[in-house]
């Protein structure tokens, strides 16, 4: 955070905008200079869209070219490719990898989804029961996964699969990039308790995974796939955002809109919920500072935490708020909606949806013993599964 | 250890009656009856389809229930054509519809309806001496049109009269979808009268509602032809919404009873990590404290039915305790039982959306807690501010 | 519940009173002619100062005896002896020994306490180490024992001891009645965060127990401990009080007396409070009503949860309600009380005694275990130490 | 699975600035010398033995502290023969005398003392210049004579003077007893003056304390010899008072810390069942709840200590947000402490009962999380009632 790189950033992105004006330059031939400027991460290495400066540059960097009118990379539409995909491959990816997937994924054009959750490998993901099996120079996968979202619209997804069922459940596991225009890929909405579905199931027969695209080594996907989860929750929990930023900020903006339905017992629930939100962004500001350089660990589950239960809290609260008008829902329609929208919609749906956060992306569960585990070094749950042959696991 | 504190002698403060809170077997007998139509009649996923605008579960179950098994007049004196039960009935009814999501009126017709014109006052108008039986028969179904949100003590917008002819517009009305017979607050100058008008002489119009197992519609009388059931009909209202709001704690007690039984289910089978999930310490006590607080639900509500029943003048008091635990505690419940069913609970296939929409519904209805808790300030001396 | 026995036993009392006027009779005499005619605790057996009643009965019979101005038998100075010892006499002790120990136990003239925690058998009860070995007719006890109340006014103990360390754990321990006039017995003040010494240590060197004081079988002292605690569950948190009984009483009473004190965040906790404690009140009722002629289950444990939580809500919210005054204290000199009084003193009392409520008696995390798994019939805990020969058993 | 919220656009909002929350070098280096200090000089037996009046252990901790390691001058400028550090070293140093839980006046003389004749006005009046060095350089200790519980922007009463003569009782006040110097609030027209009295031409009277570490006098003045150090100081209190309640929320944090250390290290050790106490699912995950506690509240803290540090204009809300979140969170910690040690934490021999009184004591200093949410209420435009 000196000044020397800030300056040495704003002096290129000046350079780069004089030699790309945004106003007469196509989006993408834009957006594919300025990843070849290494000003589109630029924490990434460079050669790879960034400039290896501290991350605490992004947002600075990000607002010069807003303020320039530059078009964006639509980040909402590619989240799992942005938050989870890439850093995944940025630490475990080959070069050949790196410069295959990287490009494509921050200019938008190949969006990305996660084929991890199955129904029987939820919680305890190590569970994963899709196979892959290696034929030659391809792995051929069958299996099921489920809670995809933007699976339909997506080119390629993070998958992971179990390679070996005769060792341990932990180490059978292997992680691929997986191209999701394979003809046995099948991708079915799931409808969720909105009434929408935001989330698919995606059935995978005989799907042909290139060697090539294997993450990492053979039986290392559990390790792999734990970089992806400490990012997304981080992602999830940790973000960058301002002061009455997200569902704060709608429920306050209700409040202050509807002052016919405030009482003294809403006021003081929404006031601790206000000064809770305010400290969840000072302590996702302070983990932000603290891992400007490093790889995201167990700590970014204690903001997922807060996230999901501040998000809960005050939906369920503003419902309360409008009293009549939280008897009342927007549409049970069944629509596949662009993109996850959290403070989206009416205050019913916002509840509704808010009621994923904590299942989502790791439940609360699960977090609370990352953190307890991980973090605080209290003893780990007995693990009856944890020596056996996957394949001889009760299901 | 102390266990000393338990001989405290504590009997030198009044306290209320102390008023059988356990079922009765006639009251066990009535649950099963009630319990296995709905097993049979009620299936989730024909519940599930009224959020898809399939009502076609409702009219049969509603018969089935009103009329079949005499359901709706449980609360109607036998003179007048019911079946002389009491509130202790209709509360363990509305726990077993609670349990299964039921989307039938039970409580806006049986209860509310039936409560507006039944105890206003002795001398019985002649619409309402023909309305009454209809109503304990199952025959005819009536709704009380005011938003389901109101409090029973909360003001709330009337239509206006021009003699004999209603206009103006009431919102988010429960029951009114079912109803034939709509029962319309119109204001007066010391309070208001409750006229009857024909649903087929009112604009009904279905909202898309949090909770489509009790949908509610708009409602708009355009100088419907309306006839005058309870002239002084500010305090049969009111007790209407008392008695509704009272009940509504024993519905919650069983939307709560269901969520609770359906995860200790769930989690004894469900299995991760090699065990199962239901083994898990940290979910062992979230649950220990959910049986907990559905116990204590249980004694509200059964405490609030008694005092109706037994006409004790703690009614208010026990309708506000009873509202303000019990509201939030099945909306605990809900929620509890979504997180700890996890991912499969948040599908549009699994019931469990079901009570979560129930519950948070029911927690707005007849007023939320805190409104009730604002109420039982009043009420036992514990003043807001300084005086 | 019927008008029957409720008619019988009021003509009972009234033909008692006129036999023994309470203005003219000695309060011992007065006492015992009442045990001896059955109006003690009137659902004990006939021949041991009851009737067989149902016990709903037992508060009428009360108020009765009250009322004609009658003395009772002090019960809040033998709390332990009346509710936990009692109980389990009756239904475990032989005849014998429920004519040696009832009467004068109800009189008051033999007060109780109870040894059964250890410092290393807080939670995990069945630990316990105190040795009990068989001499001929006698047991010789060793050990230490710890949170006894009572310990120094007391003439009896209800202790349990290991007898066999080559089982396991639960089934090596033995319940037996202990007279604590032993020389062997050496009580000594334990001082709490209160600054009073409310409770005791209790050492046992080579203190001798005829077996006749054994309660139940050899080896059978966990089965008959439980029933203690049960006993002492349902004695804590299920007992019989009025509308705003105990501490929410203390808590309304300074909040109408401090109006100035009073602000709309306060008054919602209390009224929620209020409300709890209310419900709190109906459900020990529900309980009282359901357990009128069984035994206790597992069911009081969710009422103990109850009481502590709000005991200890109620009088934290009372410290902050009195502001500057909560931040006084009465008196730290260590003192031993005449018996724990939960809801006496200053509030900065109440709000430390309140903290032990969910510890003693069986800690909160225990109660929970119960209720989760006796109640709901969740699978138990891992067991690692239960069929494990107790002396085998890392401590 | 969704990550996609994390992209959302929020940048169209204005924000606070991003201050640095970390700690740095320099602080954990201060750090470390406190913490050592502390060990060696701040026994949990001798601070237990305040409780009962011997108070031994204060003045050579206080001096060793003040003095010797020069941390009382770190809020005073160097040209004012200050250290010329910030309140974020400050911070540090409240956040370990909070875990030792020790018994010396820091935050009543060298912060609410010390920034009450530090910032009014430029204009040095002579007893004030007098003053402030001799406070910097831990030769005098000073207490602001006002109860301990009093917000920010709180009323309290203040004694009265006649010329150069006081006269009045001001309760609950903390740091008094250790205090040479009383510096006393004196209403005027139009707010009041700050006089320095010497305590011993006071009466200060102990007061047996719910925390004996931080043990409160009422303090008695029958016509005191006093001299106005502040002419007009009000700004010079408020800002105190504001100072004090943003910095005890670092004492908070230290407190918690302990708490959530001892409890963590203690279930690592305590076996039962034949298991450490700390492998029990339900108490991990109390412990990962509290550990997401304290980490939001070292953020909340830093956060308020860098306002003051950098003079930014969020102070106000900054340390609001800190009250109402430290002070509960330390409460949180200490009862977490108490119940998850069991009986042991009970004994007056362990040090948690240190904790417990001082985290709830301090809760009501400078006023509770609820007298802070309500003023935080009025700053960020969240109105009570409708207007």
């Amino acid at each position: 955070m000196s000044g020397k790189p800030t300056e040495d950033v704003r002096r290129r992105i000046t350079e780069f905008l004089v030699a790309h004006d945004p106003t007469t330059t196509g989006r993408l031939e834009f957006l594919r200079a300025r990843y070849d400027a290494g000003l589109a991460w630029v924490a990434f290495p460079e050669g790879h869209g960034g400039l290896d400066l501290p991350q605490a540059l992004q947002l600075e960097v990000d607002r010069l070219f807003d303020d320039a009118g530059a078009p964006d990379n639509n980040p909402r539409a590619n989240g799992i490719g942005l938050g989870m995909a890439a850093p995944t491959i940025r630490r475990f990816g080959t070069e050949e990898q790196k410069h295959r997937f990287l490009r494509p994924l921050w200019t938008g054009e190949e969006v990305w989804c996660q084929l991890f959750s199955e129904p029987n490998a939820g919680s305890d993901l190590a569970a994963i029961a899709t196979r892959a099996v290696r034929d030659g120079d391809t792995w051929v996968v069958n299996g099921q996964k489920v809670w995809t979202s933007g699976a339909h619209n997506a080119r390629f997804a993070i998958l992971v699969a179990r390679t070996d069922p005769d060792v341990p459940k932990h180490q059978g596991l292997t992680y691929f990039l997986c191209d999701m225009s394979d003809a046995g890929v099948d991708v079915r909405p799931l409808r969720q308790i909105t009434g929408e579905a935001e989330f698919n199931e995606v059935f995978l027969t005989d799907v042909r995974v290139p060697d090539a695209n294997r993450l990492g080594a053979e039986g290392e996907g559990w390790k792999v796939a734990n970089a992806t989860l400490n990012n997304e929750r981080v992602a999830i929990g940790g973000r960058a955002g301002p002061r009455e930023g997200g569902m704060v900020g709608v429920v306050a903006h209700t409040w202050r809109a509807r002052p016919e339905r405030r009482t003294p017992e809403l006021h003081d629930r929404l006031v601790r919920l206000w000064v809770e939100a305010e400290v969840a962004r000072l302590t996702g500001q302070r983990l932000r500072q603290k891992l400007a350089l490093g790889q995201p660990g167990p700590e970014g589950a204690a903001m997922k935490l807060t996230f999901a239960r501040l998000n809960q809290q005050l939906s369920g609260l503003e419902v309360e708020l409008l009293g009549e008008d939280g008897l009342r829902y927007s549409d049970w329609t069944q629509v596949r909606p662009e993109h996850t929208d959290m403070t989206g919609r009416d205050a019913g749906y916002r509840y509704l949806r808010a009621k994923g956060n904590s299942i989502e992306g790791g439940t609360s569960e699960i977090l609370r013993n990352v953190v307890a585990e991980r973090v605080l070094g209290l003893p780990p749950e007995r693990r009856v599964d944890k020596d056996v042959p996957w394949k001889e696991i009760q299901k | 250890m102390s266990a000393e504190e338990r001989a405290t002698d504590e009997r030198d403060q009044t306290s209320p009656s102390e008023l059988d809170l356990l079922y009765s077997d006639v009251e066990d007998d009535l649950r099963s009856t009630v319990r296995g139509l709905l097993a049979e009649r009620c299936d989730p996923s024909a519940v599930i389809a009224t959020y898809d605008g399939d009502r076609s579960i409702v009219d049969g179950l509603w018969k089935s229930l009103a009329a079949d098994l005499g359901l709706a007049g449980l609360l109607v004196p036998e003179d007048r054509g019911g079946a002389g039960a009491s509130a202790r009935e209709a509360a363990v009814v509305l726990e077993e519809l609670g349990r299964a999501a039921a989307p039938v009126p039970y409580l806006t017709s049986a209860v509310v309806a039936t409560v507006a014109v039944l105890g206003a006052d002795d001398e019985l108008e002649v619409p309402r001496n023909l309305l009454l039986p209809s109503l304990a028969a199952g025959e005819r179904t009536a709704a009380l049109v005011v938003p389901l949100s109101t409090p029973p003590d909360g003001s709330f917008a009337t239509v206006a009269a021009d003699s004999d002819r209603l206009s103006g517009t009431v919102t988010s009305v429960a029951g009114a979808l079912e109803a034939e017979v709509l029962l319309v607050p119109v204001a007066t100058t010391d309070g208001f009268s409750v006229y009857a008008v024909s649903a087929a002489d009112a604009t009904v119009t279905p909202v898309a509602s949090l909770d489509m197992t009790r949908q509610l519609a708009d409602v708009t009388f355009a100088g419907a032809a309306g006839a005058v059931v309870v002239a002084d009909g500010e305090s049969g209202v009111r007790r209407a919404l008392e008695v509704g709001a009272a009940l509504l704690a024993s519905e919650q007690v069983g939307v709560a009873r269901w969520c609770l039984d359906a995860t200790v289910e769930y989690l004894q089978e469900r299995r991760q990590f090699g065990r199962a999930v239901g083994g898990f310490q940290a979910l062992k006590h979230r649950l220990a404290d959910l049986y907990t607080g559905v116990e204590s639900a249980v004694a509200a509500a059964r405490y609030a039915a008694a005092t109706i029943a037994d006409d004790d003048p703690d009614v208010p008091v026990a309708t506000a305790v009873a509202q303000a635990y019990c509201s939030d505690l099945a909306v605990t419940a809900a929620e509890e039982a979504v997180q700890l069913h996890g991912g499969i609970a948040m599908t549009w296939e699994h019931p469990a959306h079901l009570y979560l929409k129930r519950a948070k519904a029911d927690q707005l209805a007849f007023g939320t807690a805190g409104t009730h808790r604002a109420r039982l300030a009043g009420l036992v001396d514990l003043p807001k501010e300084s005086t």
